[in-house]
């Protein structure tokens, strides 16, 4: 893949492209519909619960089932919502979702595209869902949507500062905002791996992307017990399918940035590992993430809107900043 | 040919527009469509909804949007400065240091004018 | 196509013009504040673009002009919160954001 | 006294130290005030009598001259390198000195601000800030006529207009504060068309040069001996030669032309020609009397000087090209003036009209371009400053006692008021110009003068003398005779305080009428070189 | 290409600058950390502290051997910048200090702020003075402008001020965005951003570029002109001067007009006015054009002034007048016979900067005294407090432009320059519109000395305010008796070549 960005575009080139965004998008489909499951089936066994079993083996099937009821669910518009917005909300909230995982280094050659911003580019787009979810909540002319709406927005702008200035720490170290370029610093062993000298950052980054997600402990703009389901309260059928299928899509992109910019990508912990292909080292590393965010929803409770906004301002951008000194001096001793 | 990756982008982009469109598109003619009146109110925990749906919320979102705005913009400094930092040497430790600080004023200035502080919804 | 003193950047610099001229017009003309203040960020990014066209495609490329628009991007960003600020405030004593009602100090 | 005693500085300057003096006393202390302030209006009145002595007739030119670098300012650094120029400055000149032509008006001055100090028992309120003000105002007449340079000549000039607006603003009649805004604006026009002039004259033919040591000193001037030598300079000694009319030095025909009009207009607006009059019937009216007096006395002189020392003497071409134009002007201004005189009910009316006419006669005088006419102009100017300031005098008495000034409402003041009345008389004669008082000297050396030139215009002008008599004997007659008018108050006749003033004024009138050349010998050098020169310059016969 | 980097000894150069940001930091920490309701008065007097020695590090560069600049002409400590920058924080001291102990708890809710965000302002007046650089000029640019919006807003609880600040931000918002137009068009031209690489390319540029140059002069200009209030760019300084509280009107109408037309001067001069561009016929409309604009800012201020009741609002009008006459040795080109602008330019500041600051000052003690911005509020004064009349006289005399006061011998010079290069029009103008201004400025002498009020309280001054007043009062007064001494030293340090241009 490196090779072919390099070379002259042509239709041969573009067709290859294209096919590899059709099984990245498969891909992802993929990882969400078995993400959900194994969610539930990470929640069941620590709730000692079996979770889904009833739909194919091991109910493997019923993300599946679920998505196929919500694809023929009748949808309906309420007749005081903005008609237009209505529908293009949960669209605008999904395609960036998608959009970034293209910046997502696997391995060295399993790459879609070798961005110099990559970083920028992550966090450019992802800032954009933010705009699809607050005119999800106004267009239904729903007060617990608004509230909801506005809510996640605050919660997502507050939490993104954070996470921004969280990763510089990484840009500095590597000196580029390349994430393959970032990945490849890491080479050498976990003691190279970014998580360790950027300590701080790395758990801000943490912190801010679960807040990011709006997935528990801070899923405040869809708190069923305070604003029924927030934004997407009057969403249903596949409309409200998109806002789930962006959800699960960040949790994709995040686990795969946490990995690329803090565990090393796809570097083998120890270098006489390095015979195990990067790819399954990438996707060992992508995978506990992803059961640690599930771990996560499983074990906390969700926190007060205060709190939630408390710690962000005041806990993780103080802390982020002080990031970027201790790097900063941690380098200029080390350099 | 760094305009590859843009083409990659593009693609991405693409597919993901096509997708909801398809995906509504199919869900559309398979899906039933049974209107009904009641269907089409807007839910207020199964009362009639009180009120217009659009209601004046709280202020601090709009101060939130502006600290958001000031500090978001400010980190457009800070990519370019990390980038080059290695390159940059000492001295622009310093310099970044005095920047950061007058950004930790502003924190400072907006936590000590109860800003941050969130209350009711 | 006034090729040699815009170099190939003249259709953005169209496209800049075009901007700029409908923020003003919607800054010295619209009833709503907020899209008053709008319009501003449309000059200002309107000129951004041009900066960055002169930067990439114009006779004398170099990257000074997209430094040049990141501090102005910045600087808008600043305008325009202060000017949300004060909105607010003129809302809260006032309770109209309509730009024609403010002419309490005409004689 | 010492030779080189700045006499003329301690002239002008002297009424500053009362203002020092009354800054510091208690505003309770009216009498003592009062007092001070007179006694040191003295202190010019009595160093001008000793300059008049002292002034040495036979000689052309200034005398008693000063002569201070004032502001200098060095012209950018760039210019100290280069080649043969060691500095570039420009700068104006504490400079003062007088003629022949200044000196009497400088003892005029200090003579009315004395008299009217006098007669300043007729403001009621505020003693201490009326004559903090009014010594202000005497500094700023004495600058006008001292000054040697452009710019403190329009200094003095402004010095003047600041404390008569205050004066005749607070201290007025009814409605004093249009009359005050109306001097304002008439004299800021006036003083803004001079500074523009003075301004061009300063950045052409101020501009002059002097060889030094190592090189060329250039420098911008507002001194009058360096504007006027500059001005008459031939053509190929221009600094900078070669194409004229690109030197920007140079000042072409037009625009001496321009510079004329512009001053005369300035000046004339002071003076006042006549359709530029209007202001200052307002200002004859409201003001209080004693203001009156130094106005009517000695402020619109300034205009006269003004005008034949700037206007005719550093234009002297242009001026003896418009010589008929400026006669007509003065025969308008003396038949508009008597005419206007003659149908007044207000008697301050007449009196402000007659100015006008009687300055008519100034304008006449200096349109002769002969030495009698100049001599008669300076003449008109002297007496008419006396008796003006006499009749305001008069009439600030007359309205004290009899609160009004109309003509229909006051009458047979003989009878209870025989002192006021008799003086009111005798000035009336000096107004229309009774031989033997100093007004007949002055129109009749004007109307000669004039005669030699315009014989027509002359003839014409004369009629105005006949007018005068008609309004000045209706006036005073009607104040005068007859029975006394019903409804007028007790009165008594002149205090010690009044009396004072009205004799030495008329003492004045009357010598200056019967021994001319107490005034015409300091004169006639000064003026007689006056026409030497212009003639020699505009290669006119004799 | 050499690295652009800031040295640590260039740190020294920016030392006024810097101080002031250190005080701006310290003050609003202080002003963070302190309870609520102490008495925040000292802030005042630390800020003028630092204004002190902000002025004496100034002091300490003017006259350089050779002009200093940082990172490639972007910042220039030259003896332009710094007399510039000697005016500003000048008025920003004056301001501080009459405003210390005068400023009202219900006026201006956050005291605290009042006086640190004068800081950061200066620092963008001094900025703009200084740069060399396109970029540096409008940062420092913007941050006058939003510091100055937010100070415009003070009175948050009134609506007037609110309006005002919103009309101003609104219009600023405009004319910053205008003047950026303006630059991305030199800047496309030139490739570059710093004055004098501009002023070469466009000089050499050929015809093609020719309608990008008055484009981009003109774009200028109206920005420009939007800032320091020149007509016809003048529409929001009344409202703006009315509804702000009267030491920041103070400071709009002196620093920030001041440090907005050095820029103005810097950037005409070292982009348009020298090098090739002089020998063609775009030359003499630009300067053409900056005589229209001077001379509308003369007409239209003091005309529309005539009809003025509230004191703001006429100070408004007549500051923008004074645009027109300060615009006046911009526009007449520096010649053989006539090299003086700067002088003649700085020295009408200075000399506004006194008299109008001085003006402010007894607006203050008026509005403490009734209440009232009105014209009204002046009546009888001199029956109620004649020391404060007396001054007043004084400054109006300089304002008016009467002689021996300041105002009147700035005018004259520059009335000088106009006619040195034969613009006999333009000098015209200026001296007829000044005659108009006569009768609105003796409009207070009126007010003061022949209406009486009786029913008017007593008039209290405030130590600060007085001393302030009397002391500008005796500015003006001076600086019209001896005015070599100001101009004598700037004629003698300021050389056209080294300070202004960047060869």
């Amino acid at each position: 893949m490196p090779d072919l960005l390099q070379e002259q575009l042509t239709w041969t080139n573009f067709a290859i492209f294209f096919a590899w965004g059709v099984v990245m998008l498969l891909v992802v489909l993929g990882f969400v519909t078995y993400a959900i499951y194994f969610e539930r089936k990470v929640i069941g066994w620590m709730q000692l619960r079996i979770g889904p079993n009833r739909v194919g083996p091991l109910g493997l099937l019923q993300s599946v089932a679920d998505v196929l009821k919500l694809l023929l669910k009748e949808d309906t518009i309420p007749r005081k919502a903005e008609k237009e917005l209505f529908i293009f909300a949960p669209v605008i909230t999904f395609i960036p979702a998608f959009v970034v995982v293209a910046a997502i280094p696997f391995t060295d050659r399993l790459i879609s595209s070798n961005l110099n911003v990559g970083v920028l580019f992550y966090v450019a787009l992802s800032g954009i869902s933010t705009i699809g979810i607050v005119l999800g909540g106004w267009a239904s002319n729903n007060k617990y949507a608004l509230l909801g709406g506005m809510r996640s927005a605050a919660q997502m702008i507050s939490y993104e500062i954070p996470l921004v200035i969280s990763v510089i720490g990484t840009v500095m170290m590597s000196g580029s905002m390349n994430l393959r370029t970032i990945a490849e610093f890491q080479a050498g062993g976990f003691w190279h791996w970014n998580f360790l000298p950027q300590i701080i950052g790395f758990c801000v980054f943490i912190v801010a992307a679960v807040s990011e997600l709006n997935r528990t402990p801070f899923d405040l703009p869809e708190a069923e017990s305070e604003l029924v389901a927030g934004y997407h309260v009057e969403y249903s059928g596949f409309r409200f399918a998109f806002f789930m299928l962006a959800e699960y899509v960040y949790v994709f992109a995040i686990a795969g940035l946490t990995t690329t910019l803090f565990l090393g990508g796809w570097h083998a912990p120890f270098p006489f590992l390095d015979f195990i292909p990067g790819i399954i080292w990438f996707l060992l590393k992508f995978s506990s993430i992803v059961f640690c965010l599930f771990w996560l929803r499983a074990t906390l409770p969700r926190v007060r809107v205060d709190q939630l906004m408390g710690l962000g301002w005041k806990v993780l951008l103080p802390l982020s900043l002080l990031n970027i000194f201790v790097t900063a001096i941690y380098m200029a001793i080390a350099l | 040919m760094y305009m590859n990756n843009y083409v990659v982008v593009t693609i991405f982009l693409f597919l993901g527009v096509i997708l909801p469109i398809t995906a509504l598109s199919i869900g559309k003619w398979l899906r039933p469509y049974k209107p009904a009146e009641s269907k089409y109110t807007t839910y207020e925990s199964g009362n009639e909804p009180v009120g217009g749906g659009q209601v004046r919320f709280n202020i601090r979102y709009y101060l939130f949007a502006l600290m958001f705005v000031i500090f978001d913009v400010e980190t457009v400094f800070l990519y370019p400065w990390a980038v080059a930092y290695k390159q940059l040497g000492l001295f622009a430790l310093v310099e970044m240091c005095i920047f950061v600080a007058l950004l930790l004023v502003g924190l400072i200035y907006a936590w000590k004018k109860k800003v941050l502080q969130w209350t009711s919804i | 196509m006034g090729a040699t003193a815009t170099g190939l950047a003249t259709p953005y610099l169209t496209l800049a013009a075009i901007l700029f001229c409908i923020g003003l017009y919607g800054a010295l003309s619209k009833k709503n504040a907020v899209i008053v203040l709008l319009s501003i960020e449309l000059m200002l990014n309107a000129v951004n673009l041009n900066l960055v066209a002169f930067s990439k495609l114009g006779i004398h490329p170099g990257l000074t002009g997209q430094v040049f628009s990141l501090f102005s991007i910045t600087v808008a960003a600043a305008e325009v919160a202060v000017g949300i600020a004060i909105l607010i405030n003129l809302y809260r004593n006032k309770g109209t954001t309509d730009v024609n009602e403010m002419d309490s100090m005409k004689r | 006294m010492p030779d080189n005693l700045p006499i003329l500085s301690l002239i002008a300057f002297s009424p500053l130290i009362g203002v020092l003096i009354l800054m510091f006393m208690p505003k309770t202390q009216g009498q003592w005030i009062k007092i001070t302030a007179i006694v040191v209006t003295l202190i010019p009145l009595v160093l001008s009598a000793w300059l008049y002595a002292q002034f040495n007739h036979n000689l052309e030119g200034m005398q008693f001259k000063e002569d201070i670098p004032w502001i200098v300012v060095p012209l950018n650094k760039e210019t100290q390198g280069l080649s043969q120029l060691t500095s570039f400055f420009f700068e104006f000149k504490y400079s003062m000195a007088v003629d022949g032509l200044s000196l009497p008006l400088v003892f005029l001055t200090a003579l009315v601000a004395t008299m009217a100090a006098l007669a300043s028992v007729y403001i009621k309120k505020r003693w201490k800030s009326y004559f903090i003000l009014f010594l202000l105002l005497e500094t700023g007449m004495f600058g006008v006529f001292m000054a040697q340079d452009l710019f403190l000549f329009f200094v003095f000039f402004e010095v003047t207009l600041i404390p008569m607006f205050f004066l005749i603003g607070i201290w007025g009649y009814m409605d004093r504060e249009k009359a005050a805004n109306k001097f304002l604006i008439y004299n800021g026009i006036g003083s803004a068309i001079m500074l523009i002039a003075f301004l061009i004259l300063v950045c052409t033919a101020g501009f002059g040069q002097t060889a030094g040591d190592n090189g060329v000193s250039v420098h911008y001037s507002g001194d009058l001996n360096v504007i006027t030598e500059n001005l008459f300079l031939s053509a190929e000694s221009y600094v900078n030669q070669g194409d004229l009319e690109g030197n920007p030095f140079f000042l072409s025909a037009a625009m001496k032309w321009s510079l004329f009009i512009m001053l005369l207009v300035a000046f004339g607006i002071k003076l006042p020609i006549f359709p530029f009059h209007t202001w200052m019937l307002k200002v004859h009216t409201e003001a209080p009397p004693s203001i009156v007096m130094i106005h009517s006395g000695i402020l619109l002189k300034m205009g006269a000087y003004g005008l034949i020392r700037f206007g005719i003497l550093l234009f002297p071409e242009q001026a003896v090209q418009w010589a008929s134009v400026l006669a007509i002007l003065g025969v308008i201004n003396i038949l508009y003036g008597a005419i206007l005189a003659f149908v007044q009910k207000e008697f301050k009316l007449v009196l402000a009209y007659s100015s006008i006419s009687h300055m008519g006669i100034v304008l006449l005088g200096i349109a002769a371009f002969n030495t009698i006419g100049m001599e008669g102009a300076i003449f008109q100017l002297v007496s008419h400053g006396l008796i003006s300031a006499l009749m305001f005098l008069l009439v600030g008495a007359i309205y004290e006692r009899t609160r009004s000034t109309r003509l229909d409402e006051i009458g047979g003041l003989a009878k209870s008021v025989p002192f006021i009345s008799g003086i009111l008389l005798v000035s009336g004669m000096a107004s229309l110009g009774l031989p033997g008082l100093s007004g007949f000297i002055s129109e009749f050396l004007a109307f000669l003068g004039l005669f030699d030139t315009h014989k027509i215009i002359t003839a014409v002008g004369t009629l105005g003398i006949i007018l005068t008599a008609v309004y000045v004997l209706r006036g005073v007659l009607g104040i005068t005779y007859g029975p006394l008018k019903e409804g007028l108050p007790e009165m008594r006749d002149a205090r010690l305080i009044e009396a004072i003033p009205m004799i030495t004024l008329v003492a004045f009138i009357v010598v200056l009428g019967i021994f001319p050349s107490i005034l015409s010998e300091p004169l006639h050098q000064t003026v007689s070189s006056f026409d030497q020169f212009i003639h020699s310059v505009t290669k006119m016969g004799g | 290409m050499e690295a652009i980097r800031l040295q640590l000894t260039d740190i020294g150069l920016l030392a006024p600058e810097l101080t002031l940001v250190v005080a701006a930091v310290v003050l609003s920490l202080l002003d963070l950390l302190l309870p609520r309701h102490s008495n925040r008065t000292w802030l005042g007097w630390l800020s003028l502290a630092s204004i002190v020695i902000s002025a004496l590090f100034v002091v300490s560069y003017l006259n350089p051997a050779e002009p200093k600049q940082l990172l490639q002409f972007s910042y220039r400590i030259d003896d332009f910048a710094n007399i510039i920058k000697l005016i500003l924080l000048t008025g920003a001291g004056l301001i501080t200090f009459m405003s210390i102990g005068s400023v009202k708890e219900e006026d201006i809710p956050h005291v605290g702020e009042f006086y640190y965000l004068l800081l950061p302002a200066t620092i963008g007046g001094m900025i703009m003075a200084s740069s060399g650089d396109l970029i540096t000029l409008f940062v420092g640019l913007e941050l006058l402008s939003i510091t100055s919006y937010i100070l415009v807003a003070m009175r948050k609880k009134q609506a007037a001020s609110n309006e005002g600040a919103f009309k101003y931000i609104v219009l600023g918002g405009v004319s910053s965005a205008v003047i950026l137009y303006g630059m991305s068009f030199l800047y496309g031209m030139s490739g570059s951003t710093v004055i004098n690489e501009i002023n070469s390319a466009i000089g050499q540029a050929g015809k093609g570029m020719l309608p990008m140059i008055y484009l981009s002069f003109f774009l200028l200009l109206a920005g420009f002109g939007f800032k320091v209030a020149a007509a016809p760019f003048h529409m929001w300084a009344p409202d703006v001067y009315q509804g702000a509280p009267t030491p920041v009107t103070a400071f709009l109408a002196v620093v920030s007009k001041a440090a907005a037309f050095a820029v103005l001067f810097r950037l005409i001069y070292g982009i348009y006015a020298v090098g090739d561009l002089m020998s063609q016929p775009i030359h003499q409309d630009i300067l053409t054009s900056l005589m229209v604009v001077a001379a509308a800012a003369m007409i239209l201020g003091n005309f529309i002034a005539l009809r003025q009741t509230h004191m703001k609002r006429l100070l408004a009008y007549s500051g923008i007048a004074n645009t027109g006459y300060l615009l006046v040795p911009i526009a007449v080109q520096f010649s053989m016979v006539h090299f003086s602008n700067f002088s003649e330019f700085s020295f009408y500041l200075i000399a506004y900067l006194f008299m109008n600051i001085g003006i402010f000052a007894v607006l203050m003690i008026i509005e403490r005294s009734t209440g009232d911005e009105a014209l009204k509020g002046l009546a009888g004064l001199y029956y109620r407090a004649p020391g404060t009349a007396v001054a007043t006289v004084l400054l109006v005399l300089s304002l008016a432009g009467l002689p021996l006061s300041g105002g009147f011998f700035g005018k004259l010079y520059i009335l000088m320059g106009a006619l040195q290069t034969q613009h006999y029009w333009l000098a015209a103008v200026m001296i007829g519109t000044s005659v108009v201004s006569f009768y609105f400025y003796f409009g207070f002498i009126r007010q003061m000395f022949m209406r009486s009020d009786f029913e008017a309280q007593e008039v209290k001054v405030s130590l600060p305010l007085g001393i302030t007043m009397w002391l500008c009062a005796g500015v003006s007064v001076i600086l019209g008796l001896v005015p070599q001494w100001v101009l004598g030293y700037i004629e003698r340090i300021f050389s056209l070549t080294q300070d202004l241009f960047m060869f």
